[in-house]
């Protein structure tokens, strides 16, 4: 076994005075790596939720004990992805995918696979097409199909270290940019590549820099919009937590382009992990003299605080969120004026997300043409997706624009769990829409999603199958927004209430005849006259869904009847005897025993008992439950 | 107002109340502008808040101004002199007077220098209680601006050396160029609907309508001619000398028409002997005022509601008032009374409307000279205005002031009258507030206002209070060598210690029982602003 | 409230004056601190940042972070995200407020929980979700909720004993 | 402003205006009206009640007059089918949100809210749903809210805090529950200078003193000036059988409109039983009601006296700073001309 290097400390602390140091430190952290070493990675963000934290322990103990502490790295990293199967561990460097591990599996793993080699089969996936069991991670259908570009080190990587950002080309896109390039050529590279914003709107990135360039005043800002807001997304904290540095690199890089003095990262005070994160990365910027005046010794400064936010999903909008800034309500303001001319503190600013700064490091180090290679012909590059609900491989997927809908949830995400059937993919959250099965072979870029009736959004995928209500989903919707709203303008504030109210009646079994033609007219009404860009797409959830389920509309208001059985005053709580299967399940689950089931019987729930907490339709195999 | 004279040759506000919200900085110095001139506070709120201008405010209370304020000069009362003269060193010293100005526009530098050479700024420090370094700072901020403006109100003038506090203003404009341009000047505050108008009008011992001289000949026979009756050319009585002539018996009549001197006038139980060793005492009012209560004849008026006439506001604006009501009592216009009384006494008058009285005067006022009341409506007239083609004036003194040259005058720091001892520890100040009205006769028969605000206060600092073992809302006792009132205490935190104040407008508690009738010699102003007082704790 | 001692505040303050758009940062550091915002310290505030009283009660009911109550010793924050509500967080949400006794936003009388609802914890692949004073719960059911609280529970129990 | 000019087209029409106007400004320049709820002079734009949205040629989007900047041969519509179906739309919602009470309420016959249901016929709404509670206000004997009524257009709360300085008043938590108020609802303490009141379009402020006083079309106004200070502000009294129900102040003046406490309340003075009626003549310690004539002769008589035993400076007058110029004149006159002596003089030092 080779000396270990990797405790070493680099020399922090000192700033970097050129380019040259910069690259100098870059190589220490390159002659301290060495890739044969074993190491086990183990995600510690989003496994959190199924006790990560526990696994890292027991292996840490585990590594002692068995005296190997000295000779293994354990590397906490991010978001491999794969949440599905959480907690996930991964041995290199055969990089070795294990799974659901408990502490328990902890010893064994030291022993066997760290110790001599010996692959753990009930931890591996298990690939039931296939019918085998898949070792290693490039195996695994969910890897496979993916392309890794913006998420490469989420997962690989500790991003509480900038070493290891600097051993996988770290701040090299920097670096090129000051020495190499003006401004000017780096707005030109951007547009080159057609990024667009990948915050939903889908704007040319490098055509709102340009803007923002071109604009008079100072001091400029640059914000990093890192509020997620959207329910149902999660691609931009994966990637905070998983790899921040490269994000702060975009940044760097765009306040260089646009000549921004000052800069916000607003994050959303949900995400404390990518606050965290965040905070070791700044400092470590800040330290090695990568933020603040002259940076690299050249003329170029740049100052960058984190703001967090404070529970408003309006502040996702951009004149909200300089609102909040600067310490006000987050109540969005006309525009015109467009915050590339008057916008933080009345000055001009640019705002981006946090996936659109983390593809900028990529198109400045390998050109724009190779970013192009991938996408569709307006849309380039890659996208993230948080894939979520009745799924089964939920998590984090980053694939090519172009890839079908089908691909992502069927091939990736490895279709719908429950022996159930698919039955609408939401995109774009709140202000996006639902696209039904016969759409899912589109292949997604921001306008065929648009003419789906839906948006690219930030990439939120809930995948909704037989059991979910398309009303209900509406009414969800609505109800969020109605929470959200900031109450500024009429149109939003109380049209959406309106609507809600509709839905709700009609959920409620109190549909009226005339409900849908209002819902359209409020709908409409909404989308041309609410101040900000989120009042004006809130209907859209409620569009998609009476344009693609208007017969489930229709049963509700005028049969009163919610097929998918979520509506529960339209819920009779019987069994029905033809679909039961007499398996009992509902007299399992039933938290209070109103359900009485004797073997090969068709069970019988006592509605006096009921609490009608939807339980067992939950757990029903055969939907049987109305 | 003699001070300004002096100096510009025009007593009046200098710029329009517009102008203020274009100056570059703002001197608020013995001015609670906000509570006693709301409106012009909000020009100087615009000024702050929308043109990001800056403001001093020199004022011993921490007034609802200081809220905006870039500096606030905590001074001690009645040391206005020894500050200005402070903050004119300081820029002499660091040469940010504008010597142009001075060369070409003034007169009489040289031995205003004199006295400001002498002076040493630590002594300056220790006489106003404002530190050196604040007081360099306000200095720089004011000659620095390339529009700079005073405002300034009673806080200045009322002092037995109220006339130097006015020439140190007018001195320290002139140093730096910052008068006769817009929104650059000296801005005295007017108190009342129809201050203005009143000294416009010749309510004044020593002048006839349109400040001419009693004394002037010329004038005089003018007016002989057109009153046709003969004049005296001999300077009258000023309010304070009135009270003082009727003690002594050399006044023996007096007639007071819409005023209250029982409760605006210094040391009230002096006015009460006064009055009462008068031989005949008519009041003309709306209402039975303390004064009135006083008469032995009472006559009367109306309301400003119920007749029709003219008024010039702060910023010489004469402007129209319209009769809203009809009299609902015998009540007559003052006009009416004046002119019924005179025709008592022998000496017609034909008046049939205001109107043929203001064409009357018009006549007879240069200043007023182009003003008719066709003109004045809807938007007012600021004078002067010599002939009815001249638009009005918006600021005075552009490029030449009304009396030829600027006039420096070497002022000293005078200390007040009366200062503190053993006996009497605290320099009680007096003033308005928001909610009432100089006497109160019509705020305090307003339900809403006196709902608000239904009793004086006595305001002090926390740090006299804990001393005193009183607090906020105890009544307690405030005497001075004239008089004595109970009031309750209201404790101030950021309150300058050794300093107490009373609003004068409440007859429960008259602040002017205290206050103290030394008259600066010039202007004739009483000593209001400071006088000497003690205050007990109400034994249980 | 009584026993409020508020120097604290003005120790947060102080690193705060001039600084541009300090309140919200000066309202969370606040929160963190006593768990919700007095209203003592909004005039406080008022007075140090120079910003009306109105203002910053405009600010603190604007975001559903900011609370003018004090909080239970152990704040559940349950996500309502699209995901979650796809795989039946609304019963979650049933259950937890059964079990609590408690609606969203009240406090439970032994001031041990507060029950709050987040728009999206963005923990989706394992939703339905929540946490509680920052740990994370995934793939939740109703027989989880019991456990979870009993467990809780019992803890605090355990601790008020010894 | 520099003189420069632009060129653009309202409605098809060219016309020419200044540098950096608001579409707003320029629409109303030239004579063409557009509703709007939440513009407000000397305010900063808001763009909340979106009733003043209009077309521009090349941007799909309807944008509000009052927040855009008219630029150089800008494309105006100020009406088209879809502008005047989301006029409509918006004043619907307003109304499926406010208390149909316009019998009771103290705007009526001011309230562009009512104007606007009028104009558009609105009698049924077709979407009715949940209404803001009334909240009504504190005891301060001014100003009275009624939160129900608010239509959240913040001309109150801009006021208060733009032009008064003093933000008394905020927006309270957010969407369909957004209200304002004071901080912890604790009673409004503020300079009471009505500026709030003033700007309320709808019956949501009112001034408490002029309640159920009078309709503003049962009034007759007057303009005239303020007694109190010397700022000379310009008043509105609004009057209905020989009372002053209330005050309200022209934007096109000297005070821009806005008043203080004093000015727009204090005026019930006139009407107080204190008033004095007829002349008094003092006899042994008692005052005597006498007439004009026996008043008159007694003082002449005396003066006369006076002026005769001890020479006219003897005599000494003191005028009124609250009377008009015309007043103090003649009184001056009166004292130097008829009692012949210059002891004439009045408060202006205190």
């Amino acid at each position: 076994m080779k000396v270990k290097k990797e405790q070493k400390p680099m020399d922090k602390g000192k700033k970097l005075q050129s380019i040259e140091e910069l690259e100098s430190l870059q190589q220490q952290a390159f002659d301290r790596y060495d890739p044969l070493r074993k190491r086990v990675r183990i995600c510690m963000t989003g496994c959190l939720a199924h006790g990560a934290d526990k696994v890292r322990d027991a292996l840490v103990e585990e590594l002692e004990n068995q005296g190997m502490s000295k000779d293994i790295d354990l590397v906490e990293t991010g978001c491999f992805g794969f949440c599905a199967k959480a907690p996930v561990v991964a041995i290199d460097p055969e990089d070795i995918h294990y799974q659901r591990v408990k502490p328990e599996d902890a010893g064994e793993i030291v022993s066997e696979t760290l110790g001599k080699g010996n692959i753990i089969d009930r931890l591996v996936y298990f690939d039931k097409k296939a019918n085998k069991r898949l070792p290693y991670t490039q195996d695994i259908p969910f890897y496979k199909r993916q392309v890794k570009h913006v998420l490469r080190n989420c997962g690989r990587i500790d991003p509480k270290r900038i070493d290891h950002y600097l051993l996988n080309d770290g701040y090299k896109a920097l670096a090129k940019v000051i020495t190499s390039l003006s401004p000017e050529e780096v707005i030109e590279m951007i547009k080159k590549s057609g990024l667009r914003g990948r915050g939903g709107g889908g704007f040319r990135t490098g055509l709102k820099w340009e803007i923002c360039r071109r604009a008079a005043g100072s001091p400029k800002y640059l914000i990093c919009n890192a509020d997620e807001g959207d329910p149902g997304a999660f691609m931009d904290r994966g990637l905070l937590e998983g790899d921040p540095h490269s994000v702060l690199e975009g940044m760097l890089i765009g306040a260089y382009a646009l000549g921004a003095r000052f800069g916000y990262v607003y994050v959303r005070a949900e995400y404390p992990i990518a606050i965290d994160h965040l905070k070791i990365a700044l400092n470590e910027l800040k330290s090695l003299g990568l933020l603040g005046d002259n940076i690299l010794g050249k003329d170029f400064s740049f100052h960058l605080k984190l703001k967090e936010g404070a529970g408003a999903f309006v502040c996702g909008e951009e004149t909200a969120l300089m609102a909040s800034i600067e310490g006000k309500r987050g109540m969005p303001r006309p525009r015109p004026p467009f915050p590339a001319h008057k916008g933080l503190w009345g000055k001009p600013t640019n705002i981006n997300n946090v996936e659109t700064f983390g593809n900028v490091p990529l198109i400045i180090l390998n050109g724009s043409e190779e970013y192009t290679r991938l996408g569709t012909e307006k849309s380039k590059g890659t996208k993230i997706f948080a894939l979520a609900g009745r799924v089964n491989n939920t998590g984090l997927v980053e694939i090519p624009m172009g890839t079908s809908l089908r691909d992502i949830i069927f091939d990736i995400g490895g279709g719908i769990p429950k022996g159930r059937t698919f039955k609408a993919v939401q995109l774009g959250g709140p202000s996006g829409g639902c696209i039904p099965g016969d759409h899912l072979d589109v292949p997604i870029d921001y306008d065929s999603l648009i003419n789906l009736g839906a948006i690219m959004g930030s990439g939120g995928m809930v995948v909704m199958d037989s059991a979910n209500c398309m009303i209900d989903v509406a009414r969800f919707f609505l109800e969020f927004i109605q929470i959200e709203s900031c109450g500024k303008c009429i149109p939003c504030r109380i049209g959406t209430k309106r609507m809600l109210e509709i839905l709700v009646r009609i959920t409620e079994g109190e549909g009226k005849e005339e409900d849908i033609s209002l819902l359209k007219e409020l709908a409409e009404g909404i989308k041309i006259t609410a101040l900000c860009g989120l009042g004006q797409t809130a209907p859209n959830p409620v569009l998609s869904t009476i344009r693609y389920f208007l017969d489930e509309y229709k049963e509700h208001i005028f049969e009163k009847r919610c097929p998918a059985s979520v509506c529960v005053p339209l819920i009779k709580f019987e069994v029905n005897r033809e679909l039961c299967k007499k398996c009992g399940i509902c007299k399992k689950v039933c938290p209070v025993g109103a359900v009485s089931w004797e073997k090969k019987m068709p069970a019988v729930i006592d509605k006096n008992i009921c609490i009608k907490c939807k339980t067992c339709i939950e757990n029903c195999p055969a939907q049987a439950i109305q | 107002m003699a001070g300004l004279a002096t100096a510009f040759g025009s007593g009046a506000m200098t710029n329009s109340i517009a102008e203020i919200a274009g100056a570059e900085t703002i001197l608020v110095i013995g001015s609670n502008t906000t509570e006693a001139h709301p409106i012009v506070g909000l020009q100087v709120k615009k000024a702050v808040k929308k043109h990001g201008a800056k403001l001093i405010v020199a004022d011993p209370r921490p007034i609802d101004l200081t809220r905006l304020a870039d500096i606030w000069l905590p001074l001690k009362p009645g040391t206005n002199v020894a500050l200005l003269n402070g903050m004119m060193k300081v820029i002499i010293e660091e040469g940010l007077e504008d010597q142009r100005f001075i060369a070409e526009r003034t007169e009489g530098y040289e031995e205003f220098k004199k006295v400001i050479d002498a002076l040493d700024l630590e002594e300056t420090a220790q006489i106003t209680g404002v530190s050196v370094s604040l007081i360099r700072e306000a200095a720089r901020m004011y000659a620095q601006a390339e529009k700079a403006s005073i405002l300034y109100a009673m806080g200045i003038t009322q002092h037995s050396s109220g006339t130097g506090h006015v020439l140190s203003t007018a001195n320290l404009a002139m140093l730096t160029g910052n008068v006769g341009k817009e929104s650059a000047g000296v801005n005295p505050l007017r108190g009342q609907s129809n201050v203005q108008g009143a000294c416009d009008m010749g309510c004044l011992p020593n002048v006839l309508p349109g400040y001419q001289k009693v004394s002037d000949a010329g004038v005089l026979s003018k007016f002989e001619n057109k009153w046709n009756v003969p004049l005296s050319n001999k300077p009258g009585l000023t309010v304070t000398e009135m009270f003082h002539g009727a003690l002594t018996g050399e006044v023996k009549g007096l007639y007071v028409m819409g005023e209250n001197p029982m409760l605006s006038d210094p040391d009230l139980n002096k006015v009460k002997k006064a009055l009462e060793s008068l031989e005949f005492l008519v009041v003309q009012d709306i209402f039975l005022t303390e004064t009135a209560k006083m008469a032995d004849v009472v006559l009367p008026a109306v309301s400003f509601a119920e007749k029709e006439g003219t008024v010039t506001n702060t910023e010489r604006r004469v402007q129209k008032m319209n009769k809203a009501l009809e009299s609902t009592g015998e009540g007559k216009e003052d006009w009416k009374i004046i002119k019924d009384l005179a025709g008592a006494m022998g000496y017609a008058m034909h008046y049939p409307a205001a109107e043929n009285i203001f064409r009357e005067l018009s006549g007879l006022t240069p200043i007023y000279n182009g003003i008719t009341y066709e003109r004045i409506d809807p938007h007012g007239i600021q004078w002067p205005c010599p002939s009815v083609h001249h638009p009005g004036t918006k600021y005075l003194h552009h490029r030449r002031f009304s009396k030829g040259l600027g006039k420096f005058s070497p002022v000293e720091y005078t200390p007040p009258a009366e200062i503190v001892d053993d006996e009497y520890p605290f320099i009680l100040t007096t003033g308005r507030i928001l909610f009432h009205f100089h006497t109160g006769s019509m705020s305090r028969r307003v339900f809403s206002l006196n709902e608000i605000s239904p009793e004086g206060f006595l305001e002090m600092s926390a740090k006299d209070a804990d001393y005193l073992g009183i607090e906020s809302n105890e009544e307690v006792v405030v005497k001075s060598r004239r008089g004595k009132l109970k009031v309750k205490a209201l404790v101030k935190k950021n309150f300058l210690a050794g300093t107490v104040f009373l609003p004068f407008h409440f007859h429960e508690s008259p602040a002017n029982i205290l206050t103290n009738t030394a008259l600066d010699p010039v202007a004739k102003i009483p000593e209001l602003k400071v006088c000497a007082v003690k205050i007990e704790k109400i034994k249980k | 409230m009584s026993n409020l001692d508020i120097t604290y505040i003005s120790q947060i303050l102080t690193g705060y004056k001039s600084m541009k758009g300090a309140l919200i940062p000066v309202l969370q550091e606040v929160q963190n601190h006593y768990t919700y915002i007095p209203e003592p310290a909004v005039d406080l505030i008022a007075e140090a940042l120079n910003i009306s009283p109105s203002e910053i009660y405009g600010v603190l009911t604007f975001y559903t972070q900011f609370y003018t109550q004090p909080e239970g010793k152990y704040t559940i924050k349950l996500c309502r995200g699209t995901a979650c509500h796809v795989k039946g967080s609304k019963s979650i949400l049933e259950a937890i407020e059964r079990k609590l006794g408690i609606r969203v936003g009240e406090t439970t009388k032994d001031d041990l929980f507060t029950l709050r609802i987040v728009a999206c914890l963005g923990a989706c692949a394992v939703a339905p979700v929540m946490m509680v004073n920052g740990d994370y719960y995934g793939e939740l059911t109703l027989e989880k909720i019991e456990g979870i609280f009993d467990e809780l529970q019992a803890k605090e129990c355990k601790s008020a004993k010894t | 402003m520099d003189g420069k000019k632009i060129v653009l087209s309202i409605n098809g029409k060219e016309i020419t205006c200044g540098l950096n106007k608001t579409i707003l400004d320029v629409v109303r320049e030239n004579g063409i009206q557009i509703p709007t709820l939440c513009d407000c002079k000397n305010l900063a734009p808001f763009g909340a009640c979106r009733l003043c949205l209009v077309e521009i040629e090349g941007i799909p989007k309807l944008i509000t007059a009052c927040s855009t900047i008219a630029v150089k041969g800008m494309k105006i519509r100020t009406e088209s089918e879809r502008i005047d179906k989301s006029r409509r739309f918006i004043v619907e919602l307003l109304l499926s949100d406010h208390p149909f009470d316009c019998m009771f309420c103290e705007q009526a016959g001011t309230c562009p809210l009512q104007d606007l249901a009028y104009e558009y016929g609105m009698k049924n709404i077709r979407f009715p749903g949940e209404k803001r509670a009334t909240i009504t206000d504190d005891t301060n004997p001014f100003i009275e809210r009624d939160n129900s009524k608010c239509i959240l257009c913040g001309r109150c709360v801009r006021v208060c805090d733009e032009i008064q300085g003093v933000g008394a008043i905020g927006f309270i938590d957010r969407g369909f529950q957004t209200r304002i108020g004071t901080p912890f609802d604790r009673n409004l303490d503020c300079e009471f200078c009505g500026q709030c009141v003033a700007s309320c379009p709808v019956g949501a402020l009112t001034a408490k003193p002029s309640k159920q006083k009078g309709r503003i079309w049962q009034t007759r106004s007057v303009k005239t000036i303020c007694p109190y200070c010397g700022c000379g502000c310009n008043l509105t009294l609004h009057v209905r059988d020989n009372k002053i129900i209330s005050v309200t102040s022209d934007p096109d003046t000297l005070n821009e409109g806005y008043l203080c406490s004093k000015g727009r309340f204090g005026c019930d003075y006139v009407h107080h039983p204190d008033r004095l009626q007829y002349p008094l003549i003092k006899k042994d310690g008692q005052f005597i009601r006498s007439s004009w004539e026996q008043a008159l002769t007694l003082v002449a008589m005396k003066f006369k006296e006076i002026k005769e035993q001890h020479g006219n400076d003897s005599l000494a007058g003191l005028s009124s700073a609250k009377c008009t110029n015309e007043e103090n004149y003649l009184f001056q006159k009166f004292i130097r001309a008829v009692l012949g002596t210059n002891n004439v003089d009045h408060c202006a030092r205190l």
